[in-house]
């Protein structure tokens, strides 16, 4: 591999392919448009962080500490809004499946690449117009907009659901343009058996984002004119029903669920295949889990509404099928586990980030056998129960899965090694504080300390007081982690084509790939775990040092 | 895969050799034709969702308050609705014609069919206007805006009506909404075909404008028996 | 699954786009079908089946005319989906996509109606519109209607803890002088203070009681 | 407040007939959980150290084993169909009231609870409940989304404009409170009192106040016997009175309409919507700092003079005259006409307090 690419070491990488401001305002190249989702995505994670912080710093002592209850309620919607709506369900396929996913078919680009860049203005049309409607009174409904509270406060409800109305065609464009590239751009030898396990993740998600996503467009589409015009479909004193917005909100908000998680999984089956040197025990069965949760997401929304006061035979049928959602979610566990089992494990940070997801994952997932459980979950419903295991799941999961991504394919996206110490410093103190903030807030769920909550109790005071220091602490990890990827890109050393060893498609082009991804249509002729099968100059490109040592 | 990664190396990498309309990224017309196809059954894929919010609210309600619900159907004019639907599937006709004489490279025939699909939709657009001009006149209208001065076939408006009027105006709008794109997306492809885009080799977003064009149409048959029939 | 590594369905191997092209009076046969369902579903509308089933249903609020109706447009649009939008020749996956789409719509209106019809079916105080022991309406829906119970302008008499016009003028001229004087005769009927509207209530809610426990 | 109670590690006391089955159940998925976990860690950490990368050993390939993937895939839905089904049965429970419950009806509004008793009896944020009795709540809201949630119980529903939704109890016995069965009838003792929140957001005040909106709509849960309930029910309820400690409460000394009302005022929920502070932000309703005997312009374009009249008619049927500026969006609030006298006292007095 290193002699082909040296051959080619005439021809200019994606960066450098072509210059100027229009180069990238322009550009349909899926990389390019990767970075700047990446750029979009990571600013919008700060600011989501942001209102985090200050959400947890006022709740770091009962009463006031640093604002008043109105702004706090305008704090955390934004933090949810922000978090979910720009960060989380555009992060990995936005970011990192734009730049990976072609180039792990062997494509040229996606199938359609002037409607990623649509895509990509429309996820920054929509994203203006969110951080503007922050200058006009913002919003305070959280991030659920339930009626009737979003047809009655007085703050920028319109401009937000706009805003997310407007995100949501990004994504279901994205969704559209990678079913398409998945089904069609394939590059010859590449079957679906031999599908990397990131794509079948990300085609599972593409599914979801097209099936699901238009409901919440229509949903907000409503609201809008709910609070517009007036209809009377939500707003009860018009004769319309508040309980059927939840089920159009959950709708589209439970199967996204799954379009954050299943990236996130989808990431940790390469990094775990890759720093274990080892093909994903039962790939076909981690392969349809991801389908499989895509299609059993769509019928488990009414765990949102356990108390809502639905009829008690949709609680029934709603609650059975929330258990079916463990199955495909355990079978993925199970299988990254006996992939570990006989391989050559290597602990570098996208593996800690990897192994971190497994043990917060499944916190997060077995935390929702509780509030899958009807009886259980009257009592946990909305309390910090919930905070906790959907931050576990989004957090522990999505993100912890997205740092791993970020980590593993940094070098090849920016072709810049970063500082492994500092990483490792990062990572311990995101992974102690996020801990230290959320599992705090099981134990607060539990006993009965309910969600969004200005002020509390004095006997919850000791609990909340170290769930915010636990905040500070996971703010100072990203601090860590920002500092060391920005020096990475100022003056990281030169990252080899294949740093990690890995036998993944994506390592076999330069590092950062050309233009065009591949010299000439790739052929695979074996799947992208077959370590056995790799010749050792395709993976220990980037260990010569271990390479030197097997002579 | 080391080797054969650059099996192909021999052709030239960046030149292609296809049409000109054969993007860079495709190494065959058929599977750029296919992409599209699908890409473009997944886009009518998640409109189906999209409407299908507004007609979840309709089952709801209509199942709720069955009484108010036929009492709004019958404010509205069967004759107008029943025209609307004449001409959508007449246009939806021509848009299948239009992709006939693409396939057989008939660029005029073609440019004619759009042009009576357009025709259409905006003859559809003028019977919306002057069933809506009536609907404000008489003060059928959602929400708080609720005031009927004129109904048909009761004697007083029952609760609920207005929600009715609220499903209403939202399907069709939004209904209407469609056939104002359709209309922008029909006419810019029939200037495409005019300017000789298009030929028996590349008809593909003929065929991609009409299944759009189709989806408005599906998306009518279910409206006007729902709103005007029952 | 082996030998699948691109799904097309090659029709030939040159790559090029080759389909089955129909003839014109083909297209017309199925414009011709379509016309005839759309009268025949407009004619079938005059017919009130619900009334003939079961006497006393208003035309269209039962569920026979609808469900004829339902299956009427399906065969059309499969019509439209099949023959215009050249289903029949497409790809299978294409065909799965959409169809699997208008399953998932139909989970959810499913699911929903799962909810929002059987609400009171287990206790009858959960969901209800109105109180089944006292007769009480429940606060914040209908009865607020508009907020300040503001008096349709063709209105006579408007009970406001109903949100609904008692007495209608269906071709009114100018109404309007009479707003104030019926807006306070209303009021005054309609909040007279704790119990003294409750008690009132049940006779003023006595259609809807009924009309829930239909339900 | 002496007899208050107080959350464990995991999950609060339990004080209904619901919570022990419902911790039963808590604490068999926490075990669960337990053991999967440390399965899962376990495993992880074994591996990790077992196969750590060292020169010279290659990974083994990964093998298939079909039998090891159907039962990690099916075995697991036998302990799920468990869960479910306990959690599904523990939940029809809660669904269905015993025909003999007494009604409490609660009525919700942003930020207060409103409780009536079946003699027609009103309490404001706390409501006082017999011991060993199913009791249902008829709930109602008159604006948005609130939820009725008493932890110690392990109940909760929200209560949805527009409709009725229902919940019941039956509140037990604690402990170190009980009382002998035979003691003396005691209309004013509580065995113990549960706290009440409420777990669905529903906004906040338009400005900083005593009213935090959805974090501080809490009610309290006094549970007594059932002869003490009944005497509670018949006995006369004075108004409540400013204590020294900044706090009102009903008290065996009286005190002025005005001081009553201004405990009323908070109780009742009016700070939500109307400023009593000189100086304080505007809120929803009118402003009250002098407002007594001033002219009012109201939404029908009249005039009319602030005084008793006026007031009162604005309490009783807050939507007849709405003042210029103002939305319609008062509530109907259940008082007593001593309660009623109290509040415009209180109102009259700062009216003219600063004038």
């Amino acid at each position: 591999m290193a002699t082909a690419t040296a051959a080619h070491a005439h021809e200019p990488d994606y960066l450098n392919a072509k210059t100027g401001i229009g180069s990238w305002i322009y550009t349909v190249d899926h990389k390019r448009l990767g970075i700047m989702y990446l750029a979009s995505i990571l600013m919008f994670f700060a600011i989501g962080g942001f209102f985090a912080l200050l959400v947890r710093i006022e709740l770091m002592t009962p009463g006031e500490t640093i604002m008043s209850p109105t702004m706090y309620n305008k704090a955390f919607t934004l933090h949810g809004a922000i978090m979910v709506f720009l960060f989380i369900i555009p992060s990995i396929p936005g970011a990192l499946g734009n730049f990976f996913l072609p180039i792990m078919l062997g494509a040229k680009d996606v199938a359609f690449p002037r409607l990623n860049l649509l895509s990509f203005y429309i996820y920054v049309l929509g994203a203006i117009l969110a951080v503007a409607s922050i200058a006009i009174n913002a919003v305070d409904t959280g991030w659920t907009f339930y009626t009737p509270y979003s047809t009655r406060t007085d703050t920028a409800v319109v401009w937000v659901t706009l805003s997310v109305f407007i995100l949501g065609f990004s994504s279901i464009l994205t969704g559209v343009n990678f079913i398409a590239t998945v089904h069609k751009l394939r590059a010859p030898g590449l079957h679906w058996k031999r599908l990397p396990l990131f794509v079948w993740g990300m085609y599972a998600t593409s599914v979801i984002q097209v099936l699901a996503t238009p409901v919440i467009a229509i949903t907000l589409f409503i609201l809008i004119m709910e609070n517009v015009l007036t209809l009377g479909i939500f707003n009860p004193q018009l004769g319309g029903d508040p309980v059927l917005f939840q089920h159009f909100f959950w709708f589209y908000s439970h199967p996204a669920v799954y379009i954050m998680i299943l990236p996130g999984m989808a990431i940790v089956n390469e990094v775990l295949a890759t720093f274990s040197r080892r093909k994903i025990f039962g790939y076909m069965f981690v392969a349809m889990s991801s389908v499989g949760l895509a299609l059993v997401g769509f019928l488990v929304w009414g765990h949102h509404m356990f108390v809502a006061g639905m009829s008690e035979y949709a609680t029934l049928v709603f609650s059975a099928l929330t258990f079916l959602v463990a199955i495909p979610s355990g079978v993925k566990v199970f299988n990254w586990i006996a992939t570990l089992y006989k391989g050559s494990i290597s602990f570098e940070s996208p593996m800690l980030y990897a192994l971190a997801f497994l043990v917060l994952f499944s916190i997060g997932g077995l935390t929702g056998l509780f509030l899958g459980t009807l009886s259980v979950d009257i009592h946990l419903h909305d309390t910090y129960f919930v905070v906790a295991h959907f931050h576990y799941v989004m957090v522990g999961g999505t993100v912890f899965g997205f740092l791993a991504g970020l980590h593993y394919w940094w070098p090849k996206m920016f072709g810049r090694m970063y500082d492994e110490n500092l990483a490792r410093v990062a990572f311990a103190l995101v992974f102690i504080g996020f801990n230290m903030t959320f599992f705090t807030q099981f134990v607060l769920g539990s006993q009965g300390m309910p969600r969004r909550y200005y002020d509390y109790l004095p006997h919850f005071a000791p609990l909340h007081g170290f769930s915010s220091v636990g905040a500070l602490v996971l703010g100072a990890g990203f601090l860590v982690m920002a500092f060391m990827f920005i020096r990475s890109l100022a003056s990281g050393a030169k990252a080899p084509p294949n740093p990690w060893g890995s036998a993944g498609y994506e390592w076999a082009t330069a590092s950062p790939p050309i233009e065009h991804n591949f010299h000439g249509q790739p052929v695979m002729t074996r799947g992208p775990y077959d370590y056995h099968l790799a010749t050792d100059e395709e993976l220990f490109d980037g260990f010569p040092e271990e390479a030197a040592a097997k002579e | 895969m080391s080797a054969d990664t650059h099996a192909h190396e021999g052709h030239d990498g960046h030149g292609h050799h296809g049409p000109k309309w054969l993007q860079h990224h495709f190494e065959t017309p058929i599977q750029q034709f296919e992409s599209s196809k699908l890409g473009m059954w997944a886009f009518l894929a998640q409109e189906i969702l999209f409407f299908s919010g507004l007609f979840v609210a309709y089952g709801i309600f209509r199942i709720a308050y069955p009484e108010a619900f036929a009492a709004g159907s019958m404010q509205l004019n069967k004759i107008m609705g029943g025209a609307n639907t004449i001409v959508l599937l007449f246009s939806s006709l021509t848009a299948a014609l239009a992709v006939r004489s693409a396939q057989l490279g008939k660029k005029d025939e073609v440019t004619r069919y759009l042009f009576i699909t357009i025709i259409c939709a905006f003859g559809f657009m003028v019977i919306k206007y002057f069933e809506y001009t009536a609907k404000f006149e008489h003060g059928l209208l959602p929400g708080i805006h609720w005031n009927p001065s004129h109904l048909v076939g009761i004697d007083a408006p029952l609760d609920h009506m207005h929600v009715f009027f609220g499903v209403y105006f939202m399907l069709t709008g939004l209904h209407g909404v469609h056939v104002l794109i359709g209309i922008g997306i029909l006419f810019w492809i029939m200037m495409r075909n005019h300017n000789g885009e298009f030929s028996k080799e590349y008809w593909t977003p003929v065929d991609l404008a009409a299944l759009y064009w189709h989806l408005v149409d599906l998306v009518w048959i279910y409206l006007f028996p729902l709103l005007y029939l029952i | 699954m082996s030998g699948d590594s691109h799904d097309h369905d090659h029709h030939s191997n040159d790559g090029a786009v080759h389909v089955h092209v129909h003839d014109v009076s083909f297209y017309l046969k199925v414009f011709g079908g379509l016309i005839f369902l759309t009268v025949f579903t407009v004619a079938t509308s005059y017919l009130d089946i619900d009334g003939l089933v079961r006497p006393g249903t208003p035309h269209g609020a039962g569920g026979l005319n609808f469900l004829l109706a339902m299956a009427i447009a399906t065969c059309k649009a499969a019509f439209v989906c099949t023959w215009f939008m050249h289903l029949k020749d497409d790809a299978r996956f294409n065909a799965l996509f959409f169809v699997g789409s208008v399953l998932f719509a139909g989970v959810f209106l499913a699911y929903t109606l799962n909810d929002t019809y059987y609400r009171q079916h287990e206790d009858r105080y959960q969901g209800v519109h109105v109180d089944p022991s006292t007769g009480e309406r429940a606060p914040g829906g209908l009865a607020d209607i508009g907020g300040s119970c503001e008096v349709p302008a063709n209105c006579v008499s408007y009970n406001c803890e109903a949100g609904r016009c008692a007495e209608f003028v269906v071709h009114h001229e100018g109404g309007e002088g009479h707003e104030g004087g019926e807006h306070g005769e209303a009021a005054a009927e309609g909040h007279e203070g704790g119990e003294g509207a409750e008690a009132e209530a049940p006779a003023a809610e006595g259609e809807h009681g009924a009309e829930a426990a239909e339900h | 407040m002496e007899n208050q109670t107080e959350p464990s590690l995991q999950l609060p006391a339990q004080l209904s007939t619901f919570a022990p089955e419902v911790d039963w159940l808590y604490h068999f998925i926490f075990w669960v959980s337990v053991v999967f976990f440390v399965g899962i860690v376990g495993s992880t950490l074994y591996f990790m150290v077992k196969y750590r990368r060292r020169p010279g050993v290659k990974s083994e390939p990964t093998g298939h084993h079909n039998t090891l993937e159907l039962f990690w895939t099916f075995s697991p839905l036998i302990i799920l169909f468990m869960m479910f089904f306990w959690g599904w049965q523990g939940f029809l429970q809660m669904a269905e009231a015993p025909d003999d419950a007494m009604i409490v009806r609660v009525r919700a509004r942003q930020w207060a609870w409103t409780f009536e008793h079946p003699n027609g009896a009103i309490e404001d944020n706390e409501v006082h409940v017999p011991v060993d009795r199913p009791v249902r709540l008829v709930m109602s809201s008159a604006d948005v989304l609130h939820s009725f949630y008493v932890p110690d119980f392990r109940v909760k529903r929200d209560l949805v404009p527009g409709m009725f939704t229902s919940l019941w109890f039956q509140a037990v016995q604690r402990d170190p409170g009980s009382v002998p069965d035979d003691a003396e009838v005691d209309p004013n003792r509580v065995l113990y009192t549960s706290q009440v929140y409420c777990a669905e957001y529903c906004g906040a005040g338009g400005a900083w106040g005593p009213n935090m909106g959805h974090a501080t709509m809490y009610a309290l849960v006094h549970v007594q016997r059932d002869q003490d309930y009944q005497a509670f029910l018949r006995a006369p309820r004075p108004l409540p009175c400013p204590q020294e400690n900044g706090t009102c409460a009903v008290s065996e000394t009286e005190c002025s309409p005005e001081a009553a009302g201004s405990c009323l005022f908070g109780s009742k929920g009016c700070t939500a919507c109307h400023q009593n502070q000189a100086g304080g932000p505007q809120l929803a309703g009118p402003t009250f700092v002098g407002l007594w005997g001033t002219q009012q312009q109201l939404t029908s374009g009249e005039s009319v003079e602030v005084n008793e009249d006026f007031v009162r008619q604005s309490i009783m049927d807050p939507r007849s005259q709405v003042a210029q500026g103002y939305s319609p969006v008062m509530p109907q609030i259940q008082l007593t006409e001593p309660e009623t006298n109290a509040l415009i006292a209180y109102v009259r007095s700062l009216g003219t307090a600063t004038e």
